[in-house]
């Protein structure tokens, strides 16, 4: 079993228009720049995906990665928790403009549905969010006296996923908190790609050490060298880059 | 030819089955040998519901590490690739649909897809494991089962008598006599021994077998 | 003496409430300075949504690590003990209850408890984090605002007029004026900035301030 | 912060009548054997505490750790998925004598629903027991099609769990299969006590490689060589030890 990719235009290939995309990442940290910017290029080549609706906590920042993804008017709907950050320009045009979706999730109840999405788990009660205008519709409940909302799960065609070391059955580690929801939608996606810092002989990753069992993963591409968000966006990085 | 399989024979006949790269678990006895029969060139991967995915096999004895045991209990290896992981975890890649693979003993099995295989009624202490969970996780939920009871009763059924461990979930029974496919709430027999008749394979079956298409020969090396 | 105390010194007074060994979530801006403020001797194990507990100090400029964050996007670092974890064990501790005491910010709050800190209304991008779990998972849930709008209009009020966050999940407000309990549905007056008269904070307040024994002086050092 | 108890007998000193103690293992593999032989002599010497209902995947084997427990007749009812194993036969000849109740539960939905007691989910949907004996009495609902049932969460008084390394904030790893549900128990408790094969110092443990981080544990006793529970039935050991 090998589920190496080659490269990262392979890696987002079988993504299609319409799908439901988890993108990990809380802020920059965790956050998969390269697949991203790989399914930019995608896009640019071919018009596809686009419609996308996209799983992520942020709404990206600047001009790069989740952001970039937005402003080529990919996606169609997101689904977070904070799409308000330091540099959210993107989103914040285009949703006041009425030319993308939102569906606003708390953080907590994002993480759980996403996790339930990969435990099989298809509905769920929390006491996040009742009373709220965010529960409004959603069945709520009673237990010891206290009131709960109930969550659906939520799962994606696609995860694209940013780790640490990755071997070739798909086993993962990530590195400190660029961990984040990146774990959960490797359960959550009908397909999960990963982009590593280094692939590493089955073997190299202590037993117990990993995080995300290869059993998540379909795919594993390795980006040595991964950028940073935070670093593009100090640098005013743009993705594309514009021609001078 | 053997009147009927071993059940050391129907784990090397499911084994034939199981992909290469396919994640599987296997139920505590009988379906734990299909492990050993895996066609040269197909690796399936082993989950354990208490925590293991990829373990190897059986270490010498005398070498068990008793913090390092399958789902019956018995001590395992580890292989380079292995992952530990907790209870929720393991049966999150059950019930959130992960396994290829599950392979499980039967009491009964029922031309529904119902099986029961957990309970053989109020006498006795019940337990159940994780067979409930592991009938509704897998894309595929195999049984492994003598055709027919010690008393020479069918156990593949238009209804299970016995308590039940999950409805419409198997798809396919390797038994000791047939391997029958589970499709539309009917029993589809696909391979039988070579000796035996349809009409006698049928007498034994408390179901109707449907045919589509050739019906295979069952054969199996002795083992 | 200050007409009012300013964040930095509304955080100090929240940071000697703490206690020793607390495990204590502090909201992105102001409440995140509370952590500089813990008492000598007493010890307070720090956790932010995005998987860390037990994360230490800000790095000195030019050695962040952006994969070593806190909630809110800023650097942070780690010390012994640290432990590093996924969203979903994350938000467990948060609704699990395992937090001792969660201090956010309010746009309002209500006498009921009731807490308005993520929407000013349909201008505007909404967005909420993890506010809305935090006010339903720590035992102690704690405000630090400013008593009144930059109008001079009470933030402290009968009803919340906003887009609530939680239904009766504060139990105590760290005010630019003065340190308020909720306690069945009333505001209790537990400290108020000494040269403050009571009527003089009543008329800056939107609902009746209840008086149960003492009244402390809310004595905070310039900072 | 210091999490550590001197001593086996200090650390099970708050276990009271009645509780509910959920103890960690499968089997043998992660049983705390040592805190539950501990909890036994505290009954002897003092009557208490008795009453107990315990949540353990099994029902003890042979005539050590939970076995023992259960023999001694401190134990009222027992949550569990699986009574029936190789040497059982203390809980069952108590269970046939109607002297011990059993809830009997999923081994995956007694996980689900002792993470759910821990992650502050009052209840949650499984396919899991739809349509069996298991499933009756409780509510039902269709989600896309298929048929769920509704698990409630599992909480505890206190937990007894086994893990390797601790560190005195209560971080913890475990060893290879011996994880299995401690983690869990950990998380679904109000009291857990750990005992470990060693406590070291915060920071000997790699943030990257906690299990259970310190949030979670309220004690931490140390015990060097901890027994195998499998070790102790293979030399047919009894506990406690009949005078000769």
């Amino acid at each position: 079993m090998d589920k190496t990719i080659p490269d990262l235009a392979t890696a987002v290939a079988g993504i299609e228009d319409g799908m439901v995309v988890m993108i990990g990442g809380f802020g920059g940290s965790g956050a998969p720049i390269e697949l991203i910017h790989a399914l930019i290029d995608r896009f640019r080549a071919t018009g596809h995906p686009k419609d996308l609706t996209v799983v992520n906590n942020n709404a990206g920042n600047g001009h790069v990665g989740l952001a970039a993804l937005i402003e080529q008017g990919m996606v169609k709907k997101l689904i977070c928790s904070f799409p308000r950050s330091a540099d959210p320009v993107v989103f914040t045009e285009l949703y006041q403009a009425g030319k993308i979706e939102l569906e606003l999730v708390p953080q907590g109840t994002l993480a759980e549905r996403i996790r339930a999405g990969g435990a099989g788990i298809p509905a769920f009660y929390t006491p996040t969010s009742f009373g709220t205008d965010l529960a409004k519709g959603k069945p709520v409940e009673e237990f010891e006296g206290r009131s709960y909302v109930r969550e659906r799960w939520l799962k994606a065609d696609v995860a694209l996923v940013k780790a640490h070391l990755g071997d070739r059955l798909g086993n993962l580690t990530y590195r400190m908190a660029a961990r984040n929801f990146n774990p959960l939608m490797c359960m959550a996606a009908a397909k999960t790609i990963v982009q590593v810092s280094q692939i590493v002989e089955p073997g190299a990753i202590d037993p117990e050490t990993v995080v995300t069992p290869g059993i998540f993963v379909q795919g594993v591409v390795q980006v040595a060298n991964p950028a940073q968000e935070e670093d593009l966006n100090r640098a005013k990085a743009v993705y594309p880059e514009v021609a001078q | 030819m053997t009147a009927k399989l071993s059940p050391t024979q129907m784990a090397w006949r499911a084994a034939q089955d199981i992909e290469d790269g396919a994640y599987v678990n296997l139920g505590i006895g009988f379906p734990e040998m299909v492990a050993k029969f895996q066609p040269p060139g197909k690796q399936a991967i082993f989950h354990t519901e208490n925590g293991i995915l990829g373990f190897g096999e059986a270490p010498k004895p005398g070498e068990e590490d008793w913090d390092l045991i399958n789902a019956g209990k018995k001590a395992v290896t580890i292989k380079p690739g292995t992952a530990f992981f907790h209870h929720a975890d393991s049966f999150a890649m059950v019930r959130g649909g992960h396994l290829d693979v599950a392979i499980l003993g039967a009491y009964e099995v029922a031309e529904t897809g119902d099986l029961a295989n957990w309970s053989t009624g109020p006498k006795g202490v019940p337990a159940v494991g994780g067979a409930m969970d592991l009938v509704h996780g897998a894309k595929r939920v195999a049984v492994i089962t003598d055709h027919v009871t010690k008393d020479g009763k069918p156990k593949l059924l238009q209804r299970c008598s016995l308590p039940l461990t999950g409805v419409g979930c198997v798809t396919r029974v390797y038994s000791s006599l047939a391997v029958i496919d589970i499709q539309d709430g009917h029993f589809v027999l696909r391979e039988k021994l070579p000796g035996l008749g349809l009409d006698d394979l049928q007498a034994l079956t408390g179901a109707t077998l449907h045919v589509e298409g050739d019906i295979g020969d069952l054969n199996v090396p002795e083992l």
